[in-house]
């Protein structure tokens, strides 16, 4: 297990993100994939994934949200409530489901009930829910507004150049994880879930250019390995809804199966496709990020994420897939009943799961669904090829 | 002029006698299956011990649950008039009343003659309420009020977070399972019910003194979380079995006529 | 001898089987307690006592339900899933379909010819559906879990019940006794209610016959009828042992085959 | 699903009982009292409906026919597309060969008027996959729907995307499983600026161009026309009603906020529906001239305003206990129009819309700028403090009806509203407006029950001292 990453993943306000905070760095949050992060680092700001690990109550957030709401914007916003946000510069809330849409209305009047809790600078970006022309249009002219946003706010330029650079970066870091992710598709399988699932998650937490320091070094590392994590034990993909705790996967790993893979909110999704760095960068980032195959806010295209993700399963070599998704969450909820239907179809096993978002409390409840849908597995051997 | 408060929860029955501005007596038992029979037993037990005759109350008032069955209540009135009439008659500088009671917990906001301003009830899915507790009691085999005492001597700081009841006990069986501490489950617990209710009284924007009633104020785990939860002190009743709060609010409201 | 034995540590109730050349020469059924090893202790020992058999003479124990992990004296755990399975196959062989309700959790499983889970669905959303909502509903009505089921075939005009959380459910039965309602006919609502639940999992894992119906609540004749008059074809129960064991059988029998 | 439901077939089983029923009005009280005793779920709304005289029996033949034409769809070479509330269907009557399935009233007359309400229907959405958590106005209808147990569905067309992405998915799953083409209208979370505008009429000229491509006919502008027109009186008299609402004691039947809800997403822009209109502004004008109050015992102790929408699932349960209680219906924000026309529609540029039948062109547009300000796509899109969106309309509508307090009804599975009902609500009272948050399910009654729900709302005109 790479230390930095797990720390990264596990801390909420992790060692590199004080160690930027001393150079005197900023720092900006954010709650939804459909944000390009080049633009952040284009401006020097460290862009982090708002996350609700460590929401251990929500007495904050239910006296602005209502009970019939999934528990992860609940888990952030009961975090900032509590000071534990207290070192952002800026959140950029984007429309990723009603419910995070709405964080922007929860987080402003918790603002105003409890001093402090409103980072100075507050964002709303605006995303479409389709990929068509007049969307992408509007896509691209909301990037140009929060540009002008970041320059105004935070007093600094981006350039095109700057953003240029920024994509490189990215585009290198997609490339390493995208190596990952076919070192987990080998075998002798020389990586575990958690171990993969702590790097990726950390990506979203830590300054790029060290991340990819790590990753590098990581990724040579288990090159080197000889053990085979696969032995005896049943390959495992991991979907739905948002899922940063990998407690979850640690859970299923610890009965006989490895996570080969996972297409969830955090996590390896479509890094295959890159930004194209001989386009205008607004232009070229808005293609990449305005992607109908990742998220199943993107109505309409389910069969282009279907058919992403039963490839992905395929090449993985995955015995099984576990879809799961947080109570309430009626995009993902209803998304794993097709997926469900078309593994089926494909014959690959799968398992639907409901959860609670956070700390793990479920474990009992979980951990026999699981082990069932192992032993499943391992009697059955149905081999999805 | 002597009056009687009847007030016929889903888990207890409780009556108070009242007379000049005074609790004469006061009585609570667990509810029988016939509500009828509940309210006519315990306002007996509340007559004898005040040494007095049903024909000896001028005006009696009903609430609670089971407020429709009784059948001598001359008027009824409503749980929330009569906790916050019972608490702000006790403790007069009161604005917020935090009432957890069997089936349902309630935030009350009220004004300084006692008057309620606005209220909330806990949300859907019960976990916000004492019968949350009685189902962990009975899920740890521990006697219901001493889980409080229990739970003060934790050790561990554990989390239990499910919205469901149920689900919730799913949880402390696991807890059971890793062969956690009662003590250490049962502080997780109380801390959790706490919180849930401590959103009620943060939704209509906190104003102090908050005082709490209801059987679940005696136990001492979910009164101190409450008031972490809540970010301010809360106050119990002074000298008063916060438990008969909705008869003696009833009582008081008999008297005024 | 090749005698094996099988534990099931409930979150209610834990009971123990011991099987020797696919027989059952004796069970135990103990009340959980706070810890689950004492229970798995408790239980062994008890059926020890009434069968006269040493721990030496079991060749093999599998351990299951939620406590299973912690329990000291068995080879192996196998999920009470599996174990149900198992367990159900081995006494109405041509079961497709399993229903199992147990204290905590409801599943559904779906099984091949030769008794291998092909998918299984257990209740995430709430927990009505478990056994736990009918306790607590006995509970309120006063009378024993055991009762729910006769009372209700004794019901007129059932009463159709609008909570589905359990809890939200208890304060409507409090309501209706209230209103002085005939307890069978709020007896049948909860069953019904029960029904209801468990037979859209069972629709969502397209109910293949035979279904079996396992767990403590397959005692319950009330919820069986209305299950099956919802799904539309007759529910299988297990006559040769108590619905209650066949997790602990299912075990036994795993532990068996790996003698 | 239990297998007696599978014998019938929604749509039929409407189709015939509201034809049947429009025929009751020529009956007497006595003869009716005998029906209902053989009708005892359809006559919650059956009856009170019927109270209304002449708009009652519109409404029945209206449903009559639009549910015939459904189940005829298929041997009349009609197409169907299955679309949403909030979704102004008479585009749809701009193209012969078409029929709109509005899946939210069907779920709202199914609770209103069967035994167990659409529940089953909802639960066999979750036996085929989709979201038991997912909002039950669309889950009951689709069930019957994705059952087989309704009309075939050929398309699947409408808006809500970025306004309810809940309602959205919903319509996106039906499209998925059924495997029938799809087209939802997307909307940005602001609604004035112009290029929202522009996004909009984009947004609708694509799905102009999907509803040719799968129907295979072009629109007739004349055609269009006519149903615009229609439509334009349409508003004209749901506005003369809703300024008529502003009057002490408020003439309008409460009754009627059901009636027009249930035609406007059905019927809209079809002369059945102006009838219906016409003849209720009748009754209201007559109200008006007598300085009645709408409500039957004709006394009006409190006026509501529900800020959301209304309550299905008790039968018409809710309506009668404001009857009883004397409490005067000030309608949801389903009941009501953002035509420029609007009595409360302010002079903000941007927030009403104009019909404008000039040419193909401004009428495309025109139902663009319509369907950005359907009640919910205008009203809960952006932050709801925002200028013009939720808190905005719910406190000038409060103010211009004069409400004495506020009622929020909803469903669990609404993720928009009960992510800032309290919000709105803490608001709301700060103006002086007692708010009341149900927690019931408008189309679901075992959420909670009406015995539930009544308890509370006695309890919250008491305490409050609203009546």
């Amino acid at each position: 297990m790479n230390n930095v990453f797990l720390e990264a993943a596990t801390n909420l306000e992790n060692a590199s993100i004080k160690k930027w905070k001393e150079k005197g760095g900023k720092i900006v949050g954010y709650t939804c994939s459909f944000l390009p992060v080049e633009i952040f680092y284009a401006a020097d700001i460290l862009p982090i994934r708002l996350r609700g690990i460590d929401a251990h109550s929500m007495e904050i957030s239910d006296s602005y949200y209502g009970p019939f709401v999934c528990s992860f914007p609940k888990a952030v916003i009961q975090l900032a409530g509590s000071g534990k946000y207290d070192f952002l510069d800026g959140v950029v809330i984007s429309n990723g489901c009603d419910t995070l849409r709405r964080m922007n209305d929860c987080w402003r009047k918790m603002g105003e009930d409890i001093k402090g809790t409103l980072p100075s600078w507050f964002y709303y970006l605006d995303v479409p829910h389709k990929p068509d022309g007049h969307a992408f249009d509007w896509y691209v002219n909301q990037l140009k507004k929060l540009i002008k946003a970041i320059e105004q706010q935070f007093d600094v330029h981006i350039s095109d150049d700057k953003l240029k650079k920024a994509i490189n970066t990215q585009n290198a870091v997609r490339r390493i994880i995208w190596e990952l992710e076919k070192l987990r598709r080998e075998t002798p399988l020389k990586i575990t879930g958690s171990e993969a699932y702590s790097a990726i998650i950390a990506g979203t937490l830590m300054p790029v250019d060290e991340y990819k320091k790590h990753l590098i070094e990581f990724v040579s590392e288990i090159r080197s390995r000889i053990t085979d994590f696969a032995i005896d034990k049943k390959k495992v993909f991991l979907g739905g809804s948002i899922c940063d705790d990998f407690e979850l996967v640690s859970l299923i790993e610890a009965s006989d199966a490895v996570v080969v893979g996972e297409n969830v909110c955090f996590g390896i999704r479509n890094e295959k496709d890159r930004v194209d760095e001989n386009e205008n960068p607004i232009k070229a980032l808005s293609m990449k990020y305005l992607s109908a195959s990742v998220c199943p806010r993107m109505m309409g295209w389910y069969k282009d994420r279907a058919a992403m993700i039963i490839d992905r399963v395929r090449k993985i070599k995955a015995d099984g897939v576990i879809l799961q998704n947080i109570r309430f969450c009626d995009l993902h909820g209803t998304e794993n009943g097709l997926l469900e239907r078309d593994f089926d179809k494909n014959n690959i096993p799968s398992l639907r799961i409901e959860r609670e978002y956070g700390p793990l409390t479920e474990t009992g409840r979980l951990k026999m669904r699981v082990d069932a849908f192992i032993e499943q597995l391992k009697s059955a051997g149905i081999n999805p090829q | 002029m002597k009056t009687a408060g009847c007030d016929i929860g889903s888990r207890t029955a409780k009556a108070v006698i009242f007379e000049n501005n005074t609790i004469v007596s006061s009585a609570v038992i667990p509810a029988k299956l016939d509500p009828v029979e509940s309210s006519e037993t315990v306002i007996q037990m509340a007559l004898d011990h005040a040494k007095l005759k049903m024909e000896n109350i001028d005006t009696i008032v009903g609430t609670g649950y089971g407020q429709q069955e009784i059948p001598f209540a001359h008027r009824l009135e409503s749980e929330i008039v009569c906790h916050a009439k019972g608490a702000w008659w006790n403790i007069p500088s009161a604005r917020m009343i935090i009432d957890i009671g069997g089936q349902d917990s309630k935030a009350i906001k009220i004004d300084q003659n006692g008057r309620v301003i606005r209220y909330t009830y806990n949300d859907k899915c019960a976990s916000g309420t004492g019968r949350f507790l009685e189902i962990m009691a009975d899920a740890l085999h521990v006697e219901l009020n001493e889980m409080g005492k229990i739970g003060k001597t934790f050790k561990e700081k554990l989390n239990i977070s499910n919205q469901c009841v149920i689900f919730a006990e799913t949880e402390v069986v696991s807890l059971i399972n890793e062969e956690k501490e009662v003590a250490d489950i049962l502080n997780a617990l109380h801390i959790s019910l706490a919180n849930r209710v401590a959103s009620l009284a943060r939704s209509l924007t906190i104003e102090q003194d908050i005082i709490m009633t209801g059987g679940v104020a005696k136990n001492i785990g979910v009164f101190d979380a409450l008031s972490d939860g809540i970010g301010f002190p809360v106050k119990g009743l002074d000298g008063i079995d916060p438990q008969i709060n909705g008869a003696l609010g009833a009582a008081i409201i008999a008297s005024e006529g | 001898m090749s005698i094996a034995a099988g534990v099931d540590v409930g979150s209610l109730s834990t009971k123990a089987v011991i099987i020797k050349s696919n027989k059952i020469i004796g069970f135990a059924i103990i009340k959980s307690g706070p810890k689950p090893v004492e229970s798995a202790n408790k239980v062994m020992e008890q059926l020890l006592n009434q069968t006269g058999i040493v721990q030496n003479d079991i060749k093999r124990a599998v351990g299951t339900g939620y406590g299973r992990e912690k329990i000291t004296f068995i080879d192996n755990a196998i999920s009470e899933i599996s174990c149900h399975a198992k367990g159900a196959q081995f006494f109405v062989s041509s079961a497709r379909t399993i229903i199992d309700i147990g204290g905590q959790d409801c599943k559904v499983i779906k099984l091949d010819q030769d008794g291998n889970i092909i998918k299984f669905i257990t209740n995430d959303k709430c927990a009505s559906g478990t056994g736990r909502f009918l306790d607590v509903m006995a509970q309120v009505m006063n009378i024993d879990v055991s009762e729910l089921g006769k009372l209700s075939q004794k019901s007129t005009k059932p009463i159709s019940f609008a909570s589905i959380c359990t809890v939200w459910a208890q304060a409507d039965v409090i309501k209706h006794i209230n209103s002085r309602r005939p307890a069978e006919d709020i007896c049948a609502g909860i069953n019904a209610a029960m029904a209801n639940r468990v037979s859209m999992m069972t629709n969502a894992i397209k109910v293949e016959k035979d279904i079996c119906m396992t767990g403590g609540v397959a005692k319950n004749q009330g919820v069986v009828k209305a299950l099956s008059s919802i799904l539309g074809c007759k529910i299988k129960r297990i006559k040769k042992a108590d619905p209650q064991l066949i997790g602990a059988i299912g075990a036994a029998l795993f532990a068996q085959e790996k003698i | 699903m239990r297998p007696e439901l599978k014998e019938y077939n929604l749509d039929w089983l409407f189709a015939s009982t509201f034809s049947v029923a429009k025929n009751l009005g020529k009956s007497s009280p006595d003869e009716l009292e005998y029906v209902y005793k053989y009708i005892p779920y359809v006559r919650p709304l059956l009856k009170p409906v019927l109270e209304t005289g002449k708009p009652a029996l519109t409404f029945l033949d209206l449903f009559g026919d639009y549910y015939t034409d459904i189940v005829n769809a298929k041997e009349n070479g009609k197409k169907v597309v299955m679309t949403t509330f909030c979704f102004d269907p008479c585009i749809f009557y701009a193209v012969e060969n078409l029929l709109p399935v509005t899946l939210e009233i069907g779920t709202a007359l199914t609770s209103l008027a069967w035994k167990r309400g659409s529940t089953d229907f909802m639960d066999y959405c979750t036996e085929i996959g989709f979201s038991e958590t997912g909002c039950s106005s669309q889950r009951g209808a689709m069930g019957a729907y994705l059952a087989g147990l309704g009309a075939q569905i050929d398309l699947v067309a409408l808006n809500m995307g970025g306004v309810c992405d809940t309602n959205a998915n919903a319509y996106n799953f039906a499209a998925q499983y059924l495997d029938v083409p799809y087209y939802g209208l997307d909307y940005p979370s602001e609604l004035t600026s112009d290029e929202a505008r522009e996004y909009h009429h984009k947004d609708y000229r694509n799905l102009v161009r999907f509803i040719e491509e799968h129907t295979n006919c072009q629109f007739d502008i004349d055609r269009l026309r006519d149903v615009l027109e229609e439509k334009r009186k349409q508003d004209d008299l749901m506005n003369e009603i809703e300024d008529m609402q502003r009057l002490v004691p408020n003439p309008v039947p409460g009754i009627y906020h059901i009636m027009i809800y249930a035609a406007r997403y059905t019927y809209s822009g079809k002369k059945k529906f102006t009838k219906m209109l016409e003849e209720m502004v009748e009754i209201v004008r007559e109200n008006v001239k007598k300085g009645l109050s709408g409500l039957r015992n004709g006394v009006e102790k409190n006026r509501s305003f529900l800020v959301y929408i209304d309550n299905y699932s008790y039968g018409v349960a809710l309506y009668e206990w404001f009857e009883k209680k004397g409490i005067s219906h000030l309608g949801n924000i389903l009941s009501r129009t953002f035509a420029e026309t609007a009595p409360y529609t302010t002079g903000i540029p941007g927030t009403a819309y104009r019909i404008d039948t000039t040419n193909f062109d401004t009428m495309i547009d025109t139902l663009a700028d319509i369907n950005a300000r359907m009640p919910m796509t205008r009203t809960i899109r952006g932050s709801y403090d925002a200028p013009n969106m939720w808190l905005d309309d719910t406190l000038s509508l409060a103010k211009i009806y004069g409400a004495d307090s506020c009622i929020y009804l909803g469903t669990p599975g609404c993720r928009n509203t009960w992510s800032n009902i309290k919000l709105l609500a803490r608001d709301l009272e700060s103006f002086g407006y007692p708010t009341f948050i149900a927690y019931g399910d408008s189309f679901d009654s075992r959420v909670e029950t009406w015995e539930t729900s009544e308890m509370r709302f006695e309890e919250f005109y008491k305490i409050r001292g609203l009546l």
